[in-house]
Formats: C-alpha cells, structure tokens, sequence
C-alpha cells in the first residue's frame, strides 16, 4: 500500500492495482508530482536548467509517518483502497516522484482524501529535496504555502 | 543507549550523520539533550535550539523540545520537509 | 482533448498523453468513475444485482457542454492540458465510465480543475443512465448532493 | 424551421424523439413553444412546463423558459443530467 522506492512506477499497473483490490469502488482519484525543470542565474548571467534533484529520506520513519497519513485518511473519509509511492534518490526533469492513488464510493470523499495525503506528505513526511543546477547544489526550502495547505484539514 | 540522526542540510552543517550516546540521565527531555550536546561542541550546534529550523522526531514521530526521551531508543534532528 | 465514445479507456495512454503535452507540468490529478454494482429489491424479495447501465445522450451538446466546462476551468485556474473521455452507451458493473484527468504546475490546481470538472459534468453536461436490473429498467433519478457539489464553485 | 428533441425519460413518456416545427411566430420564448405543442396534444406534453423536471437548451446551450427562439435552429427538452 505504501512504497518508498528508487525505481520509476507506472501509473496504469498501479491504477489496475487499486482497481483490482477496491470492491465495488465508484470513484478513483489519483496524484502524481513530476520534477519541474526550472532555471537557477548562475554567476554569469546565464539561466542553465536543472540538472538533477537529490531526494533524501529518513528511512524507517518515512514508511511510518506515510502509514499515519493514510490511517487519517481512512478515518476521514471512505477509503476502500490506497496506494502510495515516492520516490528517492537522484531524479531528473520531468520523471515522476510521487504517486497517491484512492478509491472510494463517491467522488468527493476520493477527492479529499487524495489532496489530504498529499498535504500532509509535502509537511509531515521525512523527504529532503536538494537541487543540483550545473556545479551548484542547493536545498530546497520548505514553503509556508505547503504548511499552510495542510493546516487546512485541521 | 540512544541513537541520534541528523538529516539533510542539517547534516551537512554539521558534518555527521548522527551518533550514539549514554543519556547522563535517564529521564532527560529533548531539550535537556540539546544542552548536553552543545557543551563542548562548535556553535554550529546551537542551530538544534531553533525551532522553525530544525524539527524533533523521537521514535520515529515528530516531538517536541519538552518531549521526554525516557525509553527512546531513536532520536532524529531535520530542516522542514520538503518530500512530494 | 474531449471524447464521448462507446470503447473503453486505458488509464496508462491517457495519462501519458496528458504528460507529454503538458510542458514542464509538476501536479497531474486525475479521476475516473467506475459503474458501482448495486441492489435492487425484486418482486419476491431477492435483490439481483444490477446487470447493466445504459447511457444516453445528447450528441454535438454533450462535446458542446463539456468544452464550456474544461474552458471555465483553464480560465480559473493554471491548467497545461487536460483529457475528458466520458462512455455511452451499454456499460456492466465495474466498468469504467469517465475520465478527468488535469496536468498544472502546483497541485492545488489539478485537484481543484479536476474536481470541478467532474462536478459540472455530472450536473450540466446531457447525459442520463438508464439502469436494467433483472428484467426491469428504470432511469436513474438526478441527486441534489451532485447540484449542491456544483453550486459550491459559483 | 425548428427541430425539437427529446432525450431520456421525457421521450419516454412523450413516446417521441423529436420533431420539426414551423414557428407560427418567428419571435416565440420557449414558454410560447410549450404553450403551442400542448394545443392540441395530450396531458403528458403539460410536464414541459414543469423546470423542476424538464430542462431546456436552445442551439445546444442550457435556457430558459423566458428566453427567446428568434434565429433558433434547435429546442431541446431533458429530465435533470445523471452523467459522469
């Protein structure tokens, strides 16, 4: 139900998945975040992209603190399946890192209960992003907008 | 004896992913460990009394600095998450 | 971009699509709702289950209508491409019956796009369900939950 | 020339999918349009009239019973939508 993995994930098998283990479920919604490519100014003016992010995990508690976030959801909302995965380790442009996949009765309990994970994953999950843009590498500072998106649901 | 990690930028700052210590008493809370840590330490350390820089965890859940770590076995210092 | 046809969907070609136009996109939500296997109490009592669903519509309006709502979207929030495929036709429990799914640059966009969508889809686009169960039929009644879903965005 | 359809139940119990009108007048609502088919036609036409039940949409776009039929090349009457 929850994966924390280097390797990519294919979101037709983990939907087929999901489809496969929710009994009679009516609505599936699904998450997935890609790496943007952005630009970083470098020391001569010029705008080189981004070569490549580090996702670094604390191992143990990251399966833990995913596992409480999905245990919420369920008491929330009528989850009859769910699927998580993200990924860590060095990820490029445009590759897929995290996968939040719910099934449900109805829509809007799969809806919520997806944005919910997600909210809580981006502030509550122990995974560290550092950016590497040619020869620089920089951590990626958390954003108050994220923290308060999960305030929310309080 | 307690194990203690530290992760991310936080590592880095420090230079060392983490450590295992004899708690001098048993029934120290997290605070009290960061005093003991930052006696003899460089005062790149007294970043760990920062709280909107660096975060708690005490077994694998997020804690606070009045957390007690009597029985913890696992004691982990981090930046703020930035995961998904 | 939008699809009413009778064949079945694959999850996985969908999304990949959506991927590939969507330049530089970090959040993908997607949704897609399944015929739910329900009772239906017969003359002696015994519920069979419901054994088909039959849906009806309105052609040229239903692509019509669905443009309008996937327009209302793209102009409320950063929407880099999105797929609409919705069945008609004869659909048995389990089925696959819509898809929404949204490609934007932060997450909070492709759920809320997605989801109203969906919302406006169930309410305003001309399609009606026309269940068969044993050898009764009847048609499916509207439900104010889904106007109350709706009315939420105005 | 007007076509007029009718989708769902509501052809059902009307017993037709649709028809193709001359309007007596070219500047008709669709509130006149309903007065005129019920002339002449039975009871059930009468749930025309009732928005609770039946929704209309002129040149393919959701109307109402006030608005006008001038330039119009298309009627239809339709229970409330159960897709998705």
């Amino acid at each position: 139900m929850i994966s924390v993995q280097e390797a990519d994930f294919d979101i037709g098998t983990l939907y087929a998945a999901l489809r496969a283990e929710a009994d009679n479920a009516g609505a599936i919604a699904t998450f997935t975040g890609l790496v943007r490519e952005f630009y970083e100014a470098s020391d001569k003016g010029a705008k080189p992209k981004v070569q490549s992010l580090f996702l670094e995990h604390y191992p143990g508690m990251t399966e833990k603190a995913l596992g409480d976030i999905v245990d919420q959801a369920q008491e929330r909302w009528d989850v009859l399946a769910c699927r998580v995965v993200h990924r860590v380790g060095e990820l490029h442009a445009n590759e897929q890192i995290v996968y939040v996949g719910v099934a449900s009765t109805h829509r809007a309990d799969a809806f919520a209960a997806a944005e919910f994970i997600m909210d809580y994953l981006k502030t509550r999950a122990p995974f560290w992003k550092k950016q590497a843009a040619g020869d620089k590498t920089r951590w990626i500072e958390s954003r108050a907008s994220d923290e308060l998106a999960r305030q929310r649901w309080e | 004896m307690l194990k203690v990690h530290y992760f991310a930028a936080l590592r880095e700052t420090l230079g060392t992913t983490g450590e295992e210590l004899t708690l001098p008493e048993a029934d120290m809370t997290v605070a009290q460990l960061v005093e003991h840590l930052l006696k003899e330490r460089s005062e790149a350390w007294a970043i760990l009394k920062d709280s909107s820089q660096v975060l708690v965890a005490v077994d694998q859940t997020i804690a606070e600095h009045t957390t007690s770590l009597a029985g913890a076995t696992e004691v982990a210092f981090f930046p703020p998450m930035t995961g998904g």
